[in-house]
Parts: C-alpha cells; structure tokens; sequence
C-alpha cells in the first residue's frame, strides 16, 4: 500500500525546453519580465470548476461571500476551458467521468494548472472501489493537492496561496508544459 | 468635412488598438496544438454534429423586420429633426407613413412571425 | 480638389465590377451581392452629381434608392430561400425556374 | 388485520402466485411468481381498496449461492390508504430475465435499468434498457456479490491500478 | 488648421486615456468590487505591488498581463480569418462611437475656439447607430466561425437580440430628436441648460425605453441570453481565449460607458449641473480672468458629465448584479411586442404634445 | 488631402469589390461587400453627403448585410469546389488587371482634364445635412415618400409569406 | 399512525402570487430588486471604508490568512497522535482506529517495547484519504488520536506529502487539551 | 411532408449539455435535439457520479456505512445519517432516548433548511441572480455554523450514530440559532423581494416544467416536486418518525406542479423547517442522548477506560461491526428532495448484506425529459434546478 502511495505524483515538471529560453534565463530584463508575468498569472486565476460532488458545496461556500476566494483575483469561474487557467477539480471523478476530465484539460489553453479539491480528488477518498478514479494524478497533472473532504474553505485558500508561490516560482520554460498531450484512450 | 477628421483618426486609432492587441496576443502566448485540444468544445464530450448546419428560418425573419424597420427609422431621422419646422402637415404625413408600416406590423404580427414557437 | 470625374469613374469602375461578377459568378447570392454593388456605384454617381451640380436631388434619389434596395433585397433573399427549398442549390446553372 | 389487508387480497386473488408472506417488522411482504408479476401489479395498482399508486423503489437482492440467485424487491405506496407493501420476486442466475413494469409505472423505467446496469437482470419488454450509471464498455456487473470491489476496468489511461 | 488638429488630437487622447486607459481596466474592478459589496463579500484586493494592494486596484493589471501571455487558441474547423477579426470587429466600433459624445460645452480659450467633442458630426446619434449596427457582425461572425455549436447558437442569439433592439432604439430615439430638433449631440446637450429642458423631464418613456434597450443591445444582464453561463456555456466566444477573448469584454465594458454617456446627454442635462448653465460657470469663475474660467467651466463640465456617466455605469452595474436573465424568447417578445410599439405610441404622443404646444 | 483620401478611399472600395467578386466563399465575398460600402461612405462624407453616409454604413452595412449573411448562414451552401476553382484564377487575374489598370489610368486622365461639368466648390453650409434633405424630402418628394411606405409593407408581406410558407404548409 | 391524506390541511403557497398590472410592468419590482441590493451595497460600502483597524467588521468575510474564523470545538480537523509526558506517543497500537476507519487511511505496525508494552513501531496516516470522520478518535480507547483542530498547511505540491509518519503526526498534550476535554464530554457516561 | 428532413425548418441539432456544463453540476449528460431553441428530443445521462455506495456498504460495517450516506446528498447529510440510522435501529428493534429524537429533528431540519437555500440559491444563479445566490450562500452559511457547531464539520457531518447521535447539543445553540436563524429570515426577504415578485424569474419559471399530479405520481416523484403539483405527500406527516408528531407545521403545496410551485414550496419549506427548530428547541428534554446497549452503541469513553468488560465488548464490536438479526426492512425519511427510503438486508453479520437507498430524484431526473420537452434550452435550467438533482443520491 505504501508502495503505491509513493508514486510519482503528478508530472507537473516541465516538458517542451525550449533551449533559447534556458540560455536568455540569465538575463535580468528576461527574469524581470517573468516575474512580473507570474505575478499577473497568480493573481488572475480564471478557474474552470469541474464540480462533480459533495465538495461542490463547500466550493460554493469559496466562492461565496464568507471566505470569497475572488479577494485572490481567483472567482471567474469560466466554464470554457479556453478561457480558463485554473481547473478546479472539485470531488470525486468516476470512470464514467474520467475522459471528460481529461478532454477538458486537454482543451485548456496554456498555461493551465490544476487544482485536486478534496480528498476525492487527490487519491479517490475512501471510495476505493470499481467505480471511482484513485486520484486525479493517474490522469492529468496536479498541481496542487488539497485533502479533507471537503476541505475546510480555508484549505482551499491555502492551497491556492501555494499554488500562487508555485506559479511565482515558475520560468517561461515550464508552459508549455506537459510534454505531450494526456492521452484519452478508451 | 473637416469635423470628420477626428473621426479618421479615431477610427484609425481604435482599429490600431484592437489590431494590435490581436497580434500580440497571437505572438506572445505559447502554443501547443493537439488534436483532442483542437475539437471544438462541447461540455467534455467530442461535438456529435457540426454546427455548419442551417438555422431556422426565424432569424431571417427577424434580419428582414429589422431591415424594414430600420428603413422607416432612417425616414424618420430627417423628419424629427424638422418636426418643429412642418407642423401639422408634417406630422400628418408620418402618421400616414407610420400607418402603413403599422399595418406591416400587425400582418406580421398577426401572422406569427414574431412567435418563437 | 478632386473633380467629378474622378468619382464618375469610381463609380463606372465599380459598376463595372459589379456587372463581371454578375455575369461570372453562378452562386445567385455572390450575384445578388453584386447587384447591390452596382447599386452602390449609382448611388455614388447620384451623389457626385448632386454635389457638383449644388443640387440635392440626388440625396433624395439615394435615399429612394436604398429603400428599394432594402425591399429588394428582403424580397429577393425570401426568394432565394424558397428557390433553395424546392431546389436544393443556390448555382444559377442548377436553377431553372421554367422547371418548377 | 388492517395491516395485512394487503397481502390477504394478494393471497385471495392470486393464491398460487404468491410463493411466501410475511410481514417483518411491520413491512408486508409478499414473494411472488415471476410469472404472474405484471398482473399482480395491475391488480395492486388498479384494485380500490389497494391502490398503489407509487412505484417507489425496485432493486435486487444477490443472494450468492442460493437458487435462485437472485431477488428483485419491489417498494409499493398507496398515497390514498397510506400503506406500503414489499414485492418480492425470485430470478434464478441461468434465465435472469423478469417483465419490465414501465408499462404499469414509468418511474420504473430507470430503476429497471439500473438493476440491469448493476446486476444484470434484464427486463423484458423494456423500451431502453442499457447501461445507466456506468459506461457502456463496462464489462460485468459491479453490485453482484461475486465482482470484487476493486476490480477496475480499462476505461482510462495506462496509470490505473 | 494646425490649432484644430492640435485641439482635437488631446481630445481623442483624452477620451482615448479615459477610456482605454482608465475606464475598460477599471470597470473590470469595479464590477467585481461593486459586485462584491452588493452580495457582501470584499471582492479583489490581494494582488499587491511591493506591498501595496490598494483596494485591489491592482487585479486588472494582472489580468491584463496574465490575459495577453494566455494561449492564443484557435479550434480546428474554424474559419481562422473570421474568427481573428470578429473581436476586433466587436472592440473597434465601441472605442469608436465615444467621438461624436460631447463632454462640456463650447468655450473661448486663448482666443481658440474650444468644442469639447471630439468630432461634431451633423449626424451625430446617426453615427453611433451606424458603428453600433456593425457590431452585430462581431457576435455573429464569432458565434459562425467557431465551429461550436454553444458558440453558434450564442451567435443567433446574439445577432437577433442586437437587431431587434437596434430597431427599437432607432425609434425610440426619435421622440428626443423631435424634441429637440437636432441630430447634434453637442446641440441637444446644450439644449438642456435649463434644468426643466432635460430629456428625462419631456421624455421619460423615452429614457426607460432606451436605457433598457442599451442594456439589450450591449448583452449585459439580464438580456445577456447570448452569452448566458447556464445556457451556452459561453456563448459565441466559448471557443476564444486569452485576449481575443477579453476583448469581447472590454468591448461590453467600453459600450456600458458610451451607454452611459449617451443617456446622459440625451436624458440627463449632459455636462450641466442642474441649474447651472454655462455662462453661469464662467459669470462664477470670473475671478480667474477668462482663460482661467473657460478652463476652470471646462474641468467643471468634464467632472460633471462623467460623475452623470459614472452613476450610469454604476446603475447598470446594479442592474446587472440584481436581476435574473430573460429566457430568449422574451427578450425578443420584449422587443418586439413590447417595446418597439410602445416607442412607435411614443413617437406619436410626442408628435401631438409638441405640435399642442 | 482631399485627393489623399479619395485616393484611399477609392482604391480600397475597388480592391474590396474586385476581392468580393472573386471570392469562394459567400461569407467573406458579403464582408468584403461590407468594406466597400465602408469606403463608400468614406467618399459620401468627401463629397459632403454626411445624411447618405450615415445611411449607407446603417443601411447597407448594418442592415442589407445582415440580411444576405444570415441568409448565407441559413444555407449555408457548400460552395461548389470545381466549378469555382475553374473560374477563380480567369476572374481574379482578369477583372483585378483590367480594373485595377483601368482605374489607375483613367483617375489620373481625370484630375488632368478638368470636367465639363461646372464645378461649384463652396456648397451651401447647410448642403448634405440630415436637415436639407429631410426638407426636400418632405416637400418635393413628398409622394415617393409615402409610396415608399408601401413598397417596404409589400416587401415585409411578400417576404413573409415567402419564407413561412413551407411553415404553415407543413402545419 | 399518520394522518390519511383526506385529513391533512396543507398550506397552498401560490395563492397570492398572482402579479397585479403594477408588478406586471417590470420596472417597479426591478426597483424593489434594486433596492434590496443597493442597501447591502451601500452598508457594505459604508462598513467598509469606514471600517476601523481591530473592530468588527459588518461584511460577513473573514480576511482568511490574516483572520481566522473561531472554530467550535466541535470542529474535527485532522486527525493527529496525542504524546505523553515522555514523548512518546499514547498508542498501544490496539488498531482498533486502524479497523474503523473507512478510508483505510490508517496503517499501523505494532511492536512490543522491552516492557512488554505494545506500541506503533510504524504509524501512517494517509491524509490525501481519510474524511474527517472521527471515527479514529471516538473508537480509541486510550484517546491517543483526536481530532484536532488543525487545517492549516494541508496543501501539498506532492501527494507524496501528504503520507504523514508518526512523528508528523504527534502533539503536545497540551495543544489538544480542549479537543480531549470535549471528547470526555461528549463520551461521558451520562449521555448513554 | 414526405420531404421534411430536407426541409429547412427541419434541421435538427444534436448537441451534449454537459457533463461538464454550468448547469448540469458536472454529474449528468443531456442529449439534445434541437430545432433551433427548441427541444425536439431529450436523453438524459447520468452516472458520472456513480461511487459505488452500495459496495462500499457492502464491505463496510454497519457503523462504517455512516460517512458515505453523508455523501449521498450531499447537500443534506444529517437527513441521511438519520434516516439511515432510524433504519437500522428499525431493523435491530430498539428505540433511542427521547432526546436524541429531538436532536435529530433538528439536524435534519437543519439539515434541509441548507439544502432548500443550496437549491434556490444554485436555480437563481443558473438563471442569472447570481446576488440572489451568495445572499442564500451566506444564509447557509451561517446555518452550517450551527451544524458545526453541532456536528463538528460543515458538511459532511458523520453525526448521527446508530442508536443515538454523536454529541449532545452544544451550549449556547439555543441562543446561537436564535441569532442565526434571524439573520436568515432578514435574508430570506431580500431574495424573496428579489425573486418572488420579479416578473423576470417568474416568467422563467412559471408554466415551465409542468407535471400533473397524476403524472408526477406515475413518475414517482416525492417530496417538494410532488408537493408542488398540490399532493401534500410528506412523510414527516404520513409516516411520523422521531418526534414529527409532536411538531407543528405545516406542509406546502403548490397549485400547478411548474418550476414556480416548486420554488415556493421550497422557499415556505425554509420557514417551516426554522420553526420546527425552534419548536424543538423549546421541547427538548433532557436525558442521554445514545442507548446502552453495548451490542449496538460504542460504549462511553468512561467506561472503556474503566470497565474491562466495556473494553472488550467496545473491540468485539468495532472490529466486527454490530450485528443485527436476520432480515429485510425498508425505512423512510422525508430528505430534502423527497422520499429518502433504506432498504436494509441483513444476514446475521457484521456487514451489511445489502444497503439500498431509495433516491429521491433519481425518479426526479428520469422525468427531466417529459418535463422540458417542447421548451426552450434555456428552460433546462429552472427545470434542472429546481428538482434539484444531486449527483451523490442519484448516482450513489
Ligand atoms: S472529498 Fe469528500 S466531500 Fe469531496 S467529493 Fe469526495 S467524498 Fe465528497
Ligand atoms: S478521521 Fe476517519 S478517515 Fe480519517 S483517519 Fe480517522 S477514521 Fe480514518
Ligand atoms: S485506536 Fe488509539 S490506541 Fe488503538 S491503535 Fe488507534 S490510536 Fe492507537
């Protein structure tokens, strides 16, 4: 059991190196540039909620006036993964359910990261079973996993404050990332 | 044709602006094309039709009211703006115009066309 | 200072367009569209007609004009749309009314 | 007994249909003929004094080992005497098929189709009857006690264990 | 000649810094921020620079930047000129239309003659009406050249809705060039120096009827049936990103404030201050010499005019965070059966008390 | 800069037109439509016609457009690959040649020769204006106005009854 | 048992719902809307610029990381191992937690210590799986796992962080002091 | 017309609402056929939330059943916890401690208070008052601090034990749900002048989705969607559980059985709920709160740490589960969205042998297509809304 708790999680590390890019990294103006666009990144989540469960609720309740996640620039939910660069995948995802998720992120336009809501999301909870995906990062890359189910409002805003210091600590080179696309084999 | 100057170079400026806004974001943004990525959306579900189909027969409809009545708009600029000056006659005139599109109104009204069902 | 002329021939040139479409093309709404082009070149003689000659008339004309044009064009699409039910094809070659 | 009035006209109509009756814990029970299933229906929905209006639940008991295997429980309501009665029929693994009752009570329809989907007891005569909460290439059925609980289909890529 | 340029170049500046430069961005934080307040939440206000985050002034900026280094995404099967060209067509003409929309009155200043427009036309609202209309070519060829089907039906939508109400609001503006007997902008705002002369006093149907029609023919909510979250998902730009994508937003944000602007000059007094007329200003800032007044009147009428576009932004804004949205079918019913013959009685009952008169 | 923009103007209405006629597809024929009427209006207002220039982008652009687009959508006919191929390279290179040339030539001739019409530059400050022709409008041409009115009701019955026939048919 | 339907009276809700002209016309009840929404901007605003530093706020949010909200002490956060005096923790590695738990979160390998006494050698508590039920702390009979009232820090890059061992699962007695008192309340005697 | 697929009114088009769709919650899949807006044809999906309940119940014990009936709907946990241990206790024939039976009542009161908020809320955000729905949010909001309060997790509460409940009231709750409870009655006005009267949301939802009442029998369905075709079906009434006899309230009905009826049963429903708290509140006795019955109820910490029997009884039954006689018993609640039934199968083991929940809208979701064919798109969305699918019941 442990064993496979020790996988790998997600693939997040980046992919497509772009060489020109490694070499310019050096230069002031360039690391200048790409703080200020992580800056911009991390304060403008467009998130596509992929709300499937109980979470759902307590999402709404992010999102609602008590703990109002928009106060971190991150309350636009898009429901067009074009537009969107924060997924939300907020409870548990069957099977059934699985391709979606893939094609939607799949369909996302870069750069794109990805949030597991919710114990469900993150390894498939305590619905080990035939019916349920045991964690969202057998599928897609994770970029930022948050247990409890469901997470307590403020896990979530936790979370995405980690998630804004991932996206601070990211270079040009990371996006496009995922070297190539999630494969959505039936 | 002077005052229309400022207009040029507004028109000028703003379609600059857009323009410019298109073509940095097509060159700034990274890019990354796959074919799962390429379909179009459809609610995570690969489109069943495509959407190049032919739609009811109902906005045409709405396009050709809209063209009459813009028309009848496009009469009644000039006159409004003379209203003052031709009184009575003026105004009895239009309601003979407003009349007969009135009567265009209610045909078509009457007819169903402005129904959605 | 451009000269009337300049404009008649825009228009002419324009007409003239219009016209090579007309007889060119076969898909009846790219005809349809070239119709309105000439028209449009009309317009444009009426107008440098009347600037040139001080004489408002010719707005008067246009203004006629475009209504017709409208009503034409409702008519003449509502028309299309039925040719195209009964007939399945907007190419002119494909459309023979005496065949209804 | 009032209470009973239910299973008393069941047995007095239909007495060689009706293979056991009981009433644990105050719910009527009734185990009947799969055979005889559509017209006891009718005659419980229809009959004045029953009137069974609701259709309220119909699953499947897997009773693993035992023949026959299986048990399809019907839950009946009649809003009009406020009663509800338990219907029971037994499906045997080899000829898994029993009448499908959207006919009597269109909210059977999904319910039909769920049993189907999770136990894989056809219903004949029903108008749609496929998959309903699992996917189409999804291979056996999950709620029969002998699919193991952790037994996972190739539906998504290569990682699943 | 030189003067004139000279003049009308700060003026497009101007209203191309107020507008590009300080409304599209703004108005972003302001519905969020008034949006926010009005369901009790706080709304942005984290993105910080070096440790300043002032009331979340700072989210536009971010979204900015994150927005134009977002994929530039075209979907296969698309018609790609199309679909590059339809937010521009959508943006251009609502940066356009704010040049015929006066903003002060007319004054002498260092012997120039100073008309605080930016382009005086003799058409005027016609020209509005004109960049408006082609607009409608924007959604429509957005929603077309998708090859969406969400998109594609937004795109119906979106184009019927704007025609339909275009029409009304083409009628609906007649009562006031009746009234006033102009086509001029700068003409009916400085018609209304007297308080009593404002539009909303002699046309008050007439105000209900365009802002409401405004409102339909910019989409906002609730007439936003074409881009209806629940509906179509995105409407005709579900298949845009990045900053195609919001300029379809900006383009509704920059239309809020010509609407604005417009409903101001037509309904509420334009740059006068109740009361107040123009020589008034410059008779109390006489003590500034007349360069002095003339300047002083002109910052005056500019603070005005745009506090009036201000709360008009501000009420469509509660508008939009207040009511719920119209199904498809009744924003057109509205339209058509509602609206366009009351504008037509409009027209008529103007007709008859002007002529009573 | 009058001849500047004329110039402009002119070209761009041709090159527009020339690209409408030429082109396959109808949807992007009817834009370039749009772009000529465009540059139309660009040359009502030269020549002080600010009424007909408004009109024109309404009209024509605004509305006559959204007609033939929406009935292109409506159809939306596949175009007819080898037929069109065929004709596309004789009408491109034909008409843009022969009209392009045309155009340059014959403009030039004209700024040349001076007109035989006697030119009046200084109109009237009233020329052109919504209300000088509103006036003309509803005094000389009183008639066609109202008969106007008649041809738009007939142009709304005709094509309703047109287009929803197969509807009521059906029903 | 039960009222037969013919007895009950039911409450109708629709009967005056009925629009008159006036609230046909939409405006007026827009405006009603308007207003309803306007008095929550306006004291929002209010409450808001005037807000001093320290006070109450009016406007429900709580500015989360700087604030936080008072958790009742009901709250279950996560589940962490209670230490004794010693340092050690006060499992005897009974496993009772380990069968409770639905997730299967718990992992537990017991080893018996020179003096006999049992004790987890290996404690592993899978946080990217267990719910938050509770049902660890309220099977445990030696209360050495409660569920505190932790929830901060949870967030993780890696799954792989969110295996917690037995060192990162133990605290001080003293910090879930309150969280064992109310779970002697709540377990007392008198309640069963 | 022999010709009509050629015709060009006639081309339909097929198109996926969801699953991933703002509407459909992620958790199902419409196909449509559309002939412009209008709905030609309808085939609904659903199963994207399918979890595999009843196996997990299956290999489960008794006891552990409890956290995944919180996840059956979700929106409402405490009504599940409750029905599911009232169909134990009625399989194991015993009887809880009078004030536990309150305590319950107020849970699932509670309980459905936020799930009738979460529904009104999520079908005015869905048709665009998006103000409407953080005011219900906020609403909610504080109901779930008292349910913290209570149950010591916002949502997903666990609270209900079979044979008693978790925890005792908490102090202070009276006077906290005092406050709460007015702060939500000032709230519940302004969505009601928000939406109630607006002509708008009612010309959205008034006459769209219609069932006769005779249908909607046929259809199964219970609860609110029922009440609102005028049948006043409750089970709190009908079949009184725990102390509902004891309660006064009413039950709301509608007239017409459209998306409006359904909304105002639901928003009385609110008030209703908040008096029964109230109600309670004032009756509740004092006493325990669980029974003692070492068989069946974990015993009392006290008593493990002291008694040795105690302890070995508390291992014996946490390892393996209690263990209810031989039989088969179907138990209801009235949930928030209806008919809530457990049909329980027990073999004499510590397991389970079979845990069925009744779903109330999964009969609700089966009529989605009768309900909206002939409509618009965007008439899915009240329609969606206010039968108020919840994807962790329907699809279990
Ligand atoms: S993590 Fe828990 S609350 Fe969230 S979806 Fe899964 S079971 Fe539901
Ligand atoms: S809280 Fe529940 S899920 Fe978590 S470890 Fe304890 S028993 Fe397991
Ligand atoms: S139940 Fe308590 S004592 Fe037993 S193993 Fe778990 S934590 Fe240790």
């Amino acid at each position: 059991m442990i064993d496979t708790l020790k996988r790998k999680g997600g693939c997040s590390s980046c992919g497509g190196v772009d060489d020109d890019s490694r070499l310019l990294g050096g230069s002031v103006i360039l690391t200048k540039l790409e703080a200020i666009n992580n800056w911009g990144r991390k304060y403008s989540f467009f998130q596509y909620p992929f709300v499937t469960a109980c979470c759902g609720m307590e999402f709404m309740s992010v999102c609602g006036p008590k703990y109002d996640l928009d106060r971190f620039g991150a309350a636009l939910p898009r429901f067009s993964p074009r537009q969107a660069d924060l997924l939300m995948v907020v409870g548990t995802i069957s099977h059934k359910q699985a391709p979606i998720l893939v094609k939607v992120y799949n369909q996302m336009a870069e750069p794109k990261w990805v949030f597991a809501f919710g114990v469900c999301a993150v390894s498939g909870g305590f619905y080990d079973n035939y019916a349920t995906v045991q964690g969202i990062d057998t599928l897609i890359p994770v970029d930022i996993y948050v247990p409890g189910c469901p997470p307590r409002p403020e896990m979530v805003i936790d979370g995405l404050i980690k998630l804004q210091q991932k996206v601070m600590e990211s270079r040009w080179s990371d996006y496009p990332k995922g070297a190539s696309p999630v494969s959505n084999d039936k | 044709m002077n005052e229309y100057i400022p207009v040029l170079i507004m028109i000028l400026l703003a379609a600059a602006t857009s323009a410019g806004m298109i073509v940095a974001t097509t060159l700034i943004g990274p890019k990354k094309k796959f074919a799962d990525k390429m379909e179009p959306f459809e609610c995570g579900e690969s489109p069943i039709v495509s959407p190049k189909l032919r739609f009811s027969v109902k906005f045409y409809l709405i396009a050709l009211f809209f063209v009459v009545f813009d028309i009848e708009a496009v009469f009644l600029y000039p006159w409004a703006v003379l209203f003052r000056e031709m009184g009575l006659f003026g105004f009895a005139e239009m309601m003979v115009f407003l009349f007969i599109l009135a009567v265009g109104l209610i045909y078509v009204w009457k007819r169903g066309a402005l129904e959605w069902e | 200072m451009v000269s009337l002329n300049a404009y008649l021939i825009l228009g002419a040139i324009l007409f003239s367009i219009g016209a090579v479409g007309v007889f060119t093309r076969r898909n009846v709404l790219i005809i349809y569209m070239c119709i309105e082009l000439m028209l449009n070149a009309v317009n444009l003689t009426f107008i440098a007609f009347s600037r040139f000659l001080n004489n408002m008339n010719g707005h008067v004309f246009v203004f006629m004009i475009m209504t017709v044009a409208a009503a034409e064009a409702a008519v003449g699409l509502a028309i299309i749309i039925s040719v195209f039910r009964n007939k399945e094809t907007i190419y002119v070659d494909d459309i023979n009314l005496s065949k209804g | 007994m009032e209470a009973n009035i239910t299973i008393n006209k069941l047995k007095a109509r239909f007495a060689e249909s009706i293979v056991d009756a009981h009433s644990y814990r105050g719910d009527d029970t009734a185990i009947v003929k799969k055979e005889e299933l559509l017209d006891i229906f009718i005659f419980l929905r229809d009959d004045k004094e029953l009137l069974y209006n609701f259709m309220m639940d119909l699953t499947v008991v897997d009773y693993l080992g035992k023949e026959p295997r299986f048990e399809v429980v019907y839950h009946l309501y009649s809003l009009a005497y406020n009663r509800r009665v338990r219907i029971k029929t037994r499906v045997s693994e080899s000829e898994c098929s029993v009448d499908s009752i959207v006919s009597i009570w269109p909210s059977a329809n999904w319910f039909e189709r769920e049993a189907f989907d999770l136990y894989g007891i056809v219903f004949k005569g029903h108008p749609n009857l496929s998959r309903i909460l699992l996917y189409d290439s999804f291979q056996g059925h999950p709620l029969r006690k002998d699919y193991p609980i952790k037994k996972r289909q190739p539906q998504i890529g290569p990682n699943n264990n | 000649m030189a003067a004139n340029l000279i003049e009308s170049i700060v003026k497009i500046l101007f209203i191309f810094s107020v507008n590009i430069g300080f409304f599209s961005p703004i108005l972003g934080w302001v519905e969020r921020k008034q949006s926010a307040l009005m369901q009790d939440r706080v709304g942005a206000n984290r993105a910080d620079v070096c440790g300043f985050t002032l009331i979340g002034l700072f989210h536009p900026i971010a979204d900015a930047i994150k927005v134009l280094t977002k994929e530039d995404f075209i979907p296969e099967g698309a018609d790609r000129l199309f679909h590059t060209i339809a937010p521009f067509i959508s943006l251009t003409p609502a940066i356009i239309t704010f040049a015929v929309i006066p903003f002060g009155g007319q004054y002498e200043l260092f012997g120039h003659h100073v008309n605080l427009i930016i382009a005086d036309l003799d058409v005027g609202i016609l020209f509005v009406f004109a960049f408006a209309s082609l607009a409608s070519f924007g959604s429509v060829l957005a929603g077309w050249s998708s090859n969406n089907n969400w998109s594609f039906l937004g795109g119906l939508r979106a184009s019927a809705q704007m025609l339909s109400y275009e029409v009304v609001m083409g009628l609906n503006i007649i009562g006031v060039i009746m009234v006033y007997g102009t086509l001029r902008l700068s003409q009916i705002g400085a018609m209304q120096a007297d308080f009593f002369n404002w539009g909303i006093f002699l046309q008050p149907v007439g105000f209900v009827l365009f802002f409401t029609c405004a409102i339909a023919e910019n989409k906002r909510a609730p007439f936003d049936v074409a881009e209806a979250e629940s509906e179509l998902v995105a409407g005709y730009f579900t298949e845009y990103s990045g900053m195609k994508f919001v300029m379809f937003w900006m383009g509704e944000f920059l239309e809020i404030v010509t609407i604005g602007a417009l409903v101001t000059t037509m309904f509420f007094g334009a740059w006068h201050l109740p009361f107040v007329s123009d020589q008034m200003l410059l008779n109390y800032f006489r003590f500034a010499g007349p360069n002095g007044a003339a300047s002083l009147a002109i910052v005056v009428n500019i603070i005005t005019f745009f506090s009036k576009v201000i709360f008009f932004i501000w009420l469509q804004m509660t508008i939009r965070w207040t009511l719920p949205r119209f199904r498809y079918d009744q924003v057109m019913r509205l339209g058509w059966k509602m609206f366009l013959p009351i504008a037509l009685i409009n027209i008529f009952i103007t007709g008859v008390v002007i002529l009573a008169k | 800069m009058q001849l500047l923009m004329f110039y402009i103007f002119g070209l761009g209405a041709v090159l527009s037109a020339t690209l409408m006629v030429t082109n396959i597809k109808p949807v992007t024929a009817a834009m370039n439509l749009i772009m000529t009427m465009f540059f139309l209006a660009g040359i009502y207002v030269l020549l002080d016609a600010h009424l007909i220039a408004a009109l024109q982008i309404i009209v024509y652009a605004g509305a006559i457009m959204v007609l033939f687009l929406f009935v292109i959508l409506l159809l939306n006919v596949h175009e007819k690959e080898g037929e069109t191929a065929r004709r596309k390279v004789v009408i491109q290179f034909g008409s843009i040649a022969i009209v392009g040339s045309l155009f340059i030539i014959i403009a030039h001739l004209a700024v040349i020769y001076p007109s035989a019409v006697k030119v009046i530059t200084d109109t009237a400050y009233e020329f052109g204006t919504t209300k000088a022709v509103g006036k003309m409008l509803f005094t000389d041409f009183l008639l066609p106005f109202e008969i106007a009115s008649f041809l738009l009701l007939a142009a709304i019955v005709g094509a309703v009854i047109l287009a929803k026939r197969r509807i009521d048919d059906s029903e | 048992m039960g009222i037969p339907i013919g007895k009950l009276k039911p409450k109708k809700v629709r009967k005056n719902i009925d629009l008159t002209l006036w609230e046909r016309l939409y405006i007026f009840e827009i405006i009603r809307g308007m207003t309803v929404t306007t008095k929550h901007f306006m004291a929002n605003l209010v409450g808001f610029v005037l807000h001093a530093k320290g006070k109450k706020r009016n406007i429900i949010t709580v500015y989360y990381p700087e604030e936080k909200v008072e958790l009742p002490p009901a709250y279950r956060g996560r589940p962490v191992l209670v230490m004794r005096e010693n340092g050690k923790e006060r499992c005897v590695a009974c496993g009772l937690c380990e069968k409770i738990c639905p997730a299967s979160a718990i992992s537990i390998i017991a080893e018996e210590n020179e003096n006999g006494d049992r004790y987890p050698a290996s404690y592993l508590l899978d946080m990217s799986r267990c719910v938050f039920c509770g049902f660890c702390e309220e099977v445990c009979p030696k209360e050495a796992i409660v569920m505190s009232s932790e929830y901060e820090g949870l967030a993780k890059r890696d799954r792989n962080d969110l295996l917690c061992t037995k060192e990162m699962l133990l605290r001080t007695e003293n910090s879930v002091k309150g969280r064992i008192e109310y779970i002697r309340r709540i377990y007392a005697k008198c309640n069963y | 017309m022999s010709d009509s697929a050629k015709d060009l009114h006639s081309e339909y088009m097929v198109i996926n609402m969801g699953p991933s769709h703002p509407v459909t919650h992620g958790t199902v899949k419409f196909l449509l056929t559309l002939e412009g807006e209008t709905i030609i044809d309808m085939k609904v999906d659903i199963g994207f939330l399918h979890r595999g309940f009843e196996k997990m119940c299956e290999n489960g014990t008794w006891e552990q059943v409890m956290p995944y009936t919180d996840r059956l709907n979700y929106v409402s946990p405490l009504i599940n916890n409750v029905g599911y241990a009232l169909a134990v206790e009625k399989l194991v024939g015993i009887d809880v401690p009078e004030r536990c039976k309150y305590i319950r009542v107020i849970a699932s009161e509670l309980s459905r208070i936020s799930d009738h908020y979460t529904n009104i809320a999520a079908g005015a955000m869905e048709v665009g008052g998006f103000t409407a729905f953080l005011y219900f949010v906020e609403a909610r909001e504080l109901v779930w601090d008292l349910i913290e309060m209570l149950c010591g997790a916002r949502v997903t509460s666990n609270y209900v034990r079979i044979g008693g409940v978790k925890s005792d009231l908490p102090d202070g709750f009276k006077d906290k749900t005092r406050d709460v409870f007015k702060k939500c009655r000032k709230l519940w006005a302004d969505v009601n002048k928000l939406l109630t009267k607006n002509r708008i949301f009612i010309d959205r939802v008034r006459n769209v989705g219609i069932m006769p009442p005779d249908e909607a029998i046929a259809w199964g369905f219970t609860g609110p969607c029922l009440r609102a075709c005028g049948i006043p079906y409750d089970v709190r009434k009908f079949h009184p559980y725990l102390v509902y006899d004891q309660m006064d309230f009413e039950v709301p009905v509608g007239e017409k059985g459209d998306n409006f009826d359904r909304y105002l049963v639901r928003m009385e429903e609110i008030n209703q709920s908040m008096r029964i708290v109230e109600q309670a509140l004032e009756k509740i006795p004092s006493g325990p709160i669980n029974v003692n019955m070492p068989e069946y109820r974990w015993q009392s910490k006290e008593d493990i740490s002291t008694r040795i029997e105690s302890l070995i009884f508390h291992f014996k039954t946490v390892t393996e589960g209690i263990k209810p006689p031989p039989g088969e018993i179907y138990s209801a609640v009235e949930g928030a969205n209806g008919e809530l039934g457990f049909y329980l199968v027990s073999d004499g083991s510590g397991k389970p042998y079979k845990c069925r929940v009744r779903p109330p809208c999964f009969p609700l979701t089966a009529a989605m297509p009768k309900m909206v064919k002939g409509g618009f798109i965007a008439d899915i969305v009240p329609t969606f809304d206010m039968i108020n699918m919840i994807g962790g019941e329907c699809d279990r």
